[in-house]
């Protein structure tokens, strides 16, 4: 026998229903006078916050050289396979023997859930605060090592919407 | 049979093998790096230790021997050894060991080709402490080639001493040593050599680190983006039994796959890195039709009709019209396919011949390794099912009329001799079955596409008489079709029969029909390692129905 | 009927046709506005002064849309059901007196479309035609969620048609008429001559009743979106899409002005007496129309982002074992008091 | 105590004691015409095991008892090799038998041959033994000449070649394994036992490898017989041995005693005391390999096996060392541990790996940027390497390595730090040297 446990006995008061269903009314006629919270996003640019995932990028070392040693570590992680990486022996003397000459996100693909840049053993691979990078072509959703590093030339210093739009 | 007791477990072992290969055959794992089955022991690794009552200290179980304790003396009253694997004193001894090994290992991961097969990776994970109390500079050495295929990176080596007892005891070659001694001691090479025998290769199979690397492979691709598949190499007769690791159907490497009967663990670097010819061959993916002097692509329907037509307009009453040029390089069920074209369909009309070797000089090695003299991978089944075969025919066919002719082609690394040359520009009609552009296809008047030896399926005879499978390691492509079924095709069109083989299996069951000492010679059957091939006479067989000898 | 009398019919026709149509359009706006004030948004300020031309934009959008007729459906019915609902809805605008009567060129011109003596019957008859057209938009569709919309429409509307018609008996009852003027004119006077005041329960009745009669939350289960992707409509794209809400805002200016005449006086100003001043009693008599008729629209507005939807079970609970023999009982009530007073 | 005549180094001072002739002189090769007169060589294995000869070199085992251990049925040749490599630090008492007394040892190794049925014998000598290696070279020649070996020794039929090899200078070569993979041509590499070496030894056949010391005991074995032999020393040892003391002892150098001596009057009465009248603080009683022992706990301490064993270290190669309260303990231990890091052979992981790691410890102890943490890892890591003297405590886990080099490394390093620990924190604490 299952026991029914009430946790709830409702007064008259709230069974007649109507005071509740004033207060109710009260409470979204009060809200409609709040402050808005609406970005109007074109003209202004929501900042987002520490942590936010948005677009990739990947980092460079001080001496310009790409962090990325194309250890796939993200491409394995990546639950929605979007990283492609084809690797190469580094061309450089010094340092990791090893990089990438090509590496490529589907960001059609991605889901930006950040694994990728949990696994990566260099911190080469991060997202960025970037998330307005629509385009009209799947292509153009194509992003390669180039625009890569470009986004961390972008976002390297500064958050990338406090910066001035002078493009 | 002593009996023995591992951890919980009882197992009755052979007498005089060792703890560790007794612990491993029951799937009870005992870590070690120096071991290796083909290898002498020399137990330096200390990986391996395990706790045996009633010895006082720790025993590596690679090199303790199991013997026969007389009945009085028995552990628990019944049994002659009992090893404990998973005390705490093991597993603490494992931690140290790893922690020893890893103080100088630069944990490069990341751009390491050995990452994900890695033992050292493997076992830090399973038995290592997570972290380093290590607070020194680590040692630091450059990498060095050691042959032109091989470079090793001396902060990745462990010192397991394999690589080194590999060339003194499996080729022989005595190129390695180690250099120095203590902390300093590092492999290194001799100067006046290179590790270049030709079985270099395996060095890099056999390293448990990620220290000895292929130059063929580094930095190409990550273990885990490989597919697998247990295959046989084709590049001599042989036969021996690889792993093709390939991503996308594009093959990456291959590594040697252990068979006893065979090959034993290794192959040699002829077979490593063979598959590169196929990359670079100009591949034919389509039946091809000899127009204005070029080629140009044709339907299989177009190319089948245009057979016919130049085939049966032959049928003129002459003899010896036809000739069929068989190839070691194919496999026994596209070899019984080929014989029983020219056997039965054309019968006394055909002559069948194959093209003239070229021999390289055999290679032994001491301990007993060899890459035969015959490299082609099949001479054993182009003897067994194409039975009339003539070696001589060249002699023959010149005397005779032969203008059509139907080729199976050897491949990309055979060249043709002028007079052979000469014999295939005078043909009428040239059918050549190919994968690639070679100057035998370049004289064809027909190009049927097959596939190329890494696409093949189907089984082939070593120069041993052992039928191996060999199994497709990258798929088909474009309109190239197997081998078995363009000759099917084949006999269908010019022989009007109506044979429906829907895969090589089918085929390969038809074979063992009629070639008994091929009767049961099913993948389900021979498997991964193979079969040796029945010791039964086998008289020529001929089509159902037919009239002529038949075969039990 | 002389000439000119028709020509007026057909300026007020005209008239109270653009009208409704001018507050389809500003209920649009209104609901888009309030809904995002009461989220915290901003909603639509882009299009003209305070994004006042966004219904236009929409329209124009409605209009440029591509206009799809799914393979399987019945296509004259599909075609006719939007109209259907349409048509109905403005119709029932012709009965509703918005204003005391006008003196033009010697004429008086009461501010009504058609001032008939069964206008509450009309009324009733012309809103239960409407649910025609959803059922038929359901069926005609074949598709399983239209169909389940119309079926649920049609269920709900004859729960609640009956209660909303008992709620006006008693109304009628005082009144004595089912001529609408008569009923505003019965309300003139003082503020307590309104109906609400005078018949509480039948209010409340007839305003839940409304509500589900114009399929508005908490009462939408015919397009509740999350079960029935949209309900009846949602095979329906382009300007047929679009006319099924106009005809549901149209539906709810009718019923807010409905709800204005039977309990709030209709045009009525309390303690003011419109036909004493002449045009300008008109005028004013029809601003406080709009006014109170806004109020309602508003209100519309309100609950629907205030309360959340009732379950269909719930539904027919409250409408045949609450609202009917609660409005049974009203009836009965006023006619006692009736008699009694009489 | 009855005064005890040297019986190894009874005629050393001889300026001919390493000539055949001077050796003649004294009663040399007596005991290998008694043998071939009299004996077989189960008898002189019989001879030995009863004599209870321990071998010299540092294990202290039993010398007719590996003897024994030669198959009976074998069909290889045997081998006997002389370890002359002696490389222990605070060692040098072969160094002196083979320069002073080369004919002892060599007749010794005949009798050793004819036991265990060898006709061929190396010599693995220390290449920095150039002097040495000079003697023992005309000795040998000396003995083929009077046909103490070669064909047909004495006219007993018996054949023996003795080849003398010279090792390249590696402490990793006086391990026996070592010394036969080094005298096989190959890297000194010690070999994984089992198999024993008297099993599968040089070119895998079985081999016999005794130390110096104990090959030239032989010959006063057989000629005064086990019994005299057994009644020197105590129960717990017998026999002559050579002590070296070194260090702070105002006179250093090796002296015969029996086994069993106290260390105490090794130190004050042949060592005749401390340079200068100091206090002692710390003993090495067998070379650098064995523990350290404080100088309270050298009172009434033998020198013998068993009872080394019980203090837990050991008589090794007897090489005692002793220091004054002057000594620095920390930097004793770091140049110790560079000694084994130096030696290290590289083959196993604990000792190959380990060995640097200490050294790195210690060094930075040293440099007084050590921390406390730094001296429980020195106790770990030593454990690592070779595990603790007293199997119970170690929980049964010792001897990690191929070799016995891993303990060697890991005992007397892990008991500076137990015994001298205080010296170590204030080396962590002020980085300065207090003592």
């Amino acid at each position: 026998m299952a026991t029914v446990v009430k946790s709830y006995e409702p007064t008259f008061r709230d069974k007649l229903y109507i005071p509740a269903l004033f207060q109710g009314l009260m409470l979204t006629f009060k809200h409609m006078f709040k402050k808005k919270v609406t970005i109007q996003y074109p003209d202004e640019k929501h900042v987002p916050p520490e942590g936010y995932r948005g677009l990739h990028r990947l980092n460079k070392y001080p001496d310009g050289r790409i962090r990325c040693v194309a250890c796939e570590m993200c491409a394995a992680a990546c639950p929605a396979h979007c990283i492609h990486i084809v690797p190469e022996p580094s061309p450089w003397e010094e340092g990791k023997e090893r990089y990438p000459v090509r590496f490529d996100i589907d960001l059609l693909r991605c889901i930006f859930c950040g694994f990728c840049e949990m696994a990566c053993p260099e911190k080469a691979i991060e997202l960025t605060e970037i998330y307005d990078f629509a385009d009209y072509s799947r292509e153009g959703l194509w992003i390669d090592k180039a625009g890569l590093l470009e986004i961390y030339e972008l976002t390297k210093t500064q958050n990338y919407y406090t910066v001035p739009n002078d493009e | 049979m002593p009996l023995i007791k591992i951890d919980d477990r009882e197992i009755e072992v052979e007498k005089g093998i060792t703890v560790l290969q007794a612990a491993t055959a029951e799937g009870i794992e005992i870590p070690y790096y120096c071991y290796h089955p083909a290898l002498s022991i020399v137990g330096s690794c200390r990986m391996c230790l395990v706790e045996i009552e009633g010895m006082p200290k720790l025993q590596v179980s690679c090199n303790t021997s199991i013997g026969e304790l007389p009945p009085e003396r028995k552990k628990d009253g019944k049994y002659d050894m009992i090893v404990r694997t998973q005390t705490e004193i093991v597993k603490r001894e494992r931690e140290n060991v790893l922690e020893f090994l890893l103080l100088n290992h630069p944990l490069d991961c990341p751009v390491c080709d050995q990452a994900g097969e890695c033992f050292l990776q493997d076992y830090s994970y399973k038995y290592g402490r997570a972290h380093s109390r290590f607070l020194e500079e680590k040692r630091v050495r450059k990498n060095e080639y050691l042959g032109s295929n091989v470079i090793i990176n001396h902060n990745r080596c462990i010192m397991c001493t394999r690589c080194v007892r590999f060339t003194r005891e499996i080729s022989g070659t005595n190129e390695l040593f180690v250099q120095a001694r203590g902390d300093n001691s590092k492999i290194s090479i001799f100067e006046d050599k290179s590790l270049d025998n030709l079985l270099a290769g395996n060095v890099i199979d056999i390293c448990p680190v990620g220290a000895l690397l292929s130059t063929d492979y580094i930095h190409k691709n990550r273990f885990w983006n490989l597919e697998e598949k247990k295959s046989i190499c084709t590049d001599c007769s042989v036969g021996c039994n690889i792993l093709v690791y390939s991503q996308n159907n594009r093959i990456f490497r291959i590594n040697a796959r252990e068979n006893h009967s065979v090959n034993g663990y290794f192959i040699c670097d002829i077979g490593r890195y063979g598959f590169h010819r196929y990359e670079d061959a100009e591949k034919v993916t389509s039946p091809l039709i000899r127009s204005d002097g070029g080629f140009k692509p044709i339907s299989w329907e177009g190319a089948l009709k245009e057979i016919y037509e130049q085939f049966s307009r032959s049928k003129d009453g002459e003899k010896h019209q036809i000739v069929g040029i068989a190839s070691p390089f194919h496999t026994n069920e596209s070899l019984f396919m080929f014989g029983r074209l020219m056997d039965n369909i054309f019968k006394d009309k055909s002559i069948i011949g194959k093209l003239p070797f070229i021999e390289d000089y055999e290679i032994h090695f001491d301990s007993g390794f060899r890459i035969s003299k015959d490299r082609s991978p099949n001479r054993q089944g182009l003897l067994d099912f194409c039975l009339n075969l003539e070696d001589e025919i060249l002699q023959k066919v010149k005397t005779g009329k032969v203008r059509l002719c139907y080729a199976l082609d050897d491949g990309v690394d055979r060249k043709l001799d002028e007079e052979w040359e000469s014999f295939f520009k005078s043909q009428r009609f040239l059918v050549v079955q190919t994968y690639a552009m070679t100057p035998l296809a370049k004289l064809a008047h027909l190009i049927l596409p097959g596939p190329s030896p890494m696409e093949r399926e189907g089984t082939m005879t070593n120069d041993q008489g052992r039928i191996q499978w060999l199994k497709p390691s990258v798929s088909l492509t474009n309109k190239t079709r197997p081998d078995w079924e363009i000759i099917m095709e084949f006999m269908n069109t010019v022989g009007k029969r109506e044979l429906k083989y829907s895969s090589v299996n089918e085929v390969n069951l038809e074979m063992g029909e009629r070639f008994p000492s091929y009767r049961g010679m099913t993948f389900f059957k021979i498997g991964y390692q193979g079969l040796p091939k029945k010791n039964i006479a086998t008289s020529r067989p001929s089509e159902g129905g037919q009239a002529g000898n038949t075969v039990t | 009927m002389d000439l000119i009398g028709f020509i007026i019919i057909c300026i007020k026709v005209v008239v109270v046709f653009a009208a409704t149509m001018l507050a389809v359009m500003g209920m649009i706006y209104a609901e888009r506005r309030i809904s995002a004030f009461i989220q915290h948004r901003l909603g639509p300020n882009r299009v003209g002064p305070k994004g006042l031309f966004q219904p236009l934009a929409d329209g124009l959008k409605f209009l440029m849309k591509e206009d799809i007729i799914p393979a399987a459906v019945n296509k004259p019915l599909y075609l006719l059901a939007p109209a259907m609902l349409l048509i109905p809805a403005l119709m029932t605008f012709a009965v509703i007196p918005f204003g005391s009567s006008l003196t033009l060129f010697g004429r008086q011109i009461s501010l009504q479309v058609a001032d008939i003596n069964i206008g509450v019957l009309y009324i009733l008859a012309l809103t239960s035609v409407g649910v025609y057209g959803i059922v038929l938009a359901g069926w005609s569709s074949n598709s399983k969620y239209p169909l389940l919309g119309g079926l649920r429409s049609s269920a709900q509307l004859i729960s609640y048609e009956l209660a909303m018609g008992l709620a006006i008996v008693a109304i009628v009852l005082m009144t004595g008429s089912l001529r609408l003027n008569d009923i505003v004119t019965s309300q003139q006077g003082h503020l307590f001559s309104w109906y609400v005041f005078k018949q509480p329960v039948a209010f409340l009745i007839f305003l839940i009743a409304v509500y589900a009669e114009t399929n508005r939350l908490p009462f939408d289960l015919a397009e509740a979106e999350q079960e029935l992707v949209g309900g009846y409509h949602t095979e329906y794209s382009s300007m047929k899409f679009a006319m099924f809400f106009m005809a549901e805002y149209a539906n709810m200016i009718t019923a807010a002005a409905l709800t204005v005449t039977l309990f709030f006086g209709g045009w009525d100003i309390p303690f003011v007496d419109e036909a004493a001043m002449g045009n300008w009693g008109a005028l004013l008599s029809g601003i406080a129309f709009i006014l109170k008729t806004a109020f309602f629209l508003f209100l519309y507005i309100w609950v629907r982002w205030t309360f959340p939807r009732f379950r269909y079970d719930q539904l027919m609970n409250l409408g045949w074992k609450v609202m009917l023999p609660l409005a049974l009982l009203n009836i009965f009530i006023t006619g006692g008091i009736l008699t009694i007073i009489s | 105590m009855a005064v005890f005549k040297p019986i190894l180094t009874r005629y050393i001072h001889r300026k001919d004691s390493h000539t055949l002739s001077g050796y003649k002189n004294v009663g040399g090769y007596k005991a290998l015409e008694k043998m071939f007169k009299t004996m077989a060589p189960d008898e002189v294995i019989e001879e030995v095991k009863a004599s209870n000869l321990r071998g010299r070199g540092g294990a202290g085992f039993p010398t007719g008892v590996k003897w024994g251990f030669i198959p009976k049925d074998s069909q290889k040749p045997t081998y006997l090799i002389c370890n002359a490599d002696e490389g222990e630090p605070g060692t040098f008492k072969d160094r002196l038998l083979l320069s002073k007394a080369p004919h002892m040892m060599l007749e010794g190794m005949i009798i050793s041959s004819f036991a265990i049925d060898c006709h061929l014998a190396f010599i693995y000598i220390r290449g920095e033994f150039y002097q040495e290696y000079k003697v023992l070279e005309k000795a040998v020649e000396e003995a083929y000449a009077a046909n103490f070996l070669g064909k047909d020794i004495l006219g007993s039929g018996f054949d023996l070649d003795v080849v003398i090899h010279r090792g390249a200078g590696a402490y990793i070569c006086g391990e026996e394994m070592g010394l036969i993979e080094s005298l096989e041509g190959k890297r000194g590499w010690p070999r994984i036992k089992p198999p024993f070496p008297a099993v599968e030894g040089y070119l895998m056949c079985p081999t016999i490898v005794n130390n110096v010391e104990t090959l030239a005991c032989l010959p006063h074995i057989l000629n005064r017989g086990a019994d005299w032999f057994k009644s020197i020393g105590s129960e717990k040892g017998s026999g002559p041995k050579l002590y070296c003391i070194s260090g702070r002892v105002n006179n250093p150098g090796v002296y015969e005693e029996p086994l069993g001596i106290l260390l105490t009057d090794l130190i004050f009465k042949r060592g005749r005391g401390l340079i200068d009248g100091r206090e002692l603080k710390a003993v090495f009683p067998g070379g650098s390999s064995s523990a350290i022992l404080r100088a309270d706990e050298i009172d009434g301490l033998q020198m013998d096996f068993d009872s080394l064993s019980a203090a837990k270290t050991m008589l090794g190669s007897a090489g005692v060392i002793v220091m004054d309260e002057t000594v620095d303990m920390v930097s004793v231990c770091l140049n110790i541990a560079r000694f084994y890091e130096h030696e290290s052979c590289g083959q196993c992981t604990p000792c190959r790996e380990g060995t640097t790691w200490l050294v790195k410890i210690l060094n930075r102890i040293y440099q007084g940027k050590g921390s406390l943490n730094d001296i429980d890892m020195i106790f770990e890591i030593t454990d690592n390497i070779g595990g603790l003297i007293d199997p119970e405590a170690s929980g049964g886990s010792f001897g990690k390595t191929i070799c016995p080099f891993g303990e060697a490394v890991a005992w007397p390093i892990r008991s500076f730090v137990e015994k001298f620990e205080e010296e170590f924190i204030a080396y962590v604490e002020k980085g300065v040297d207090v003592s």
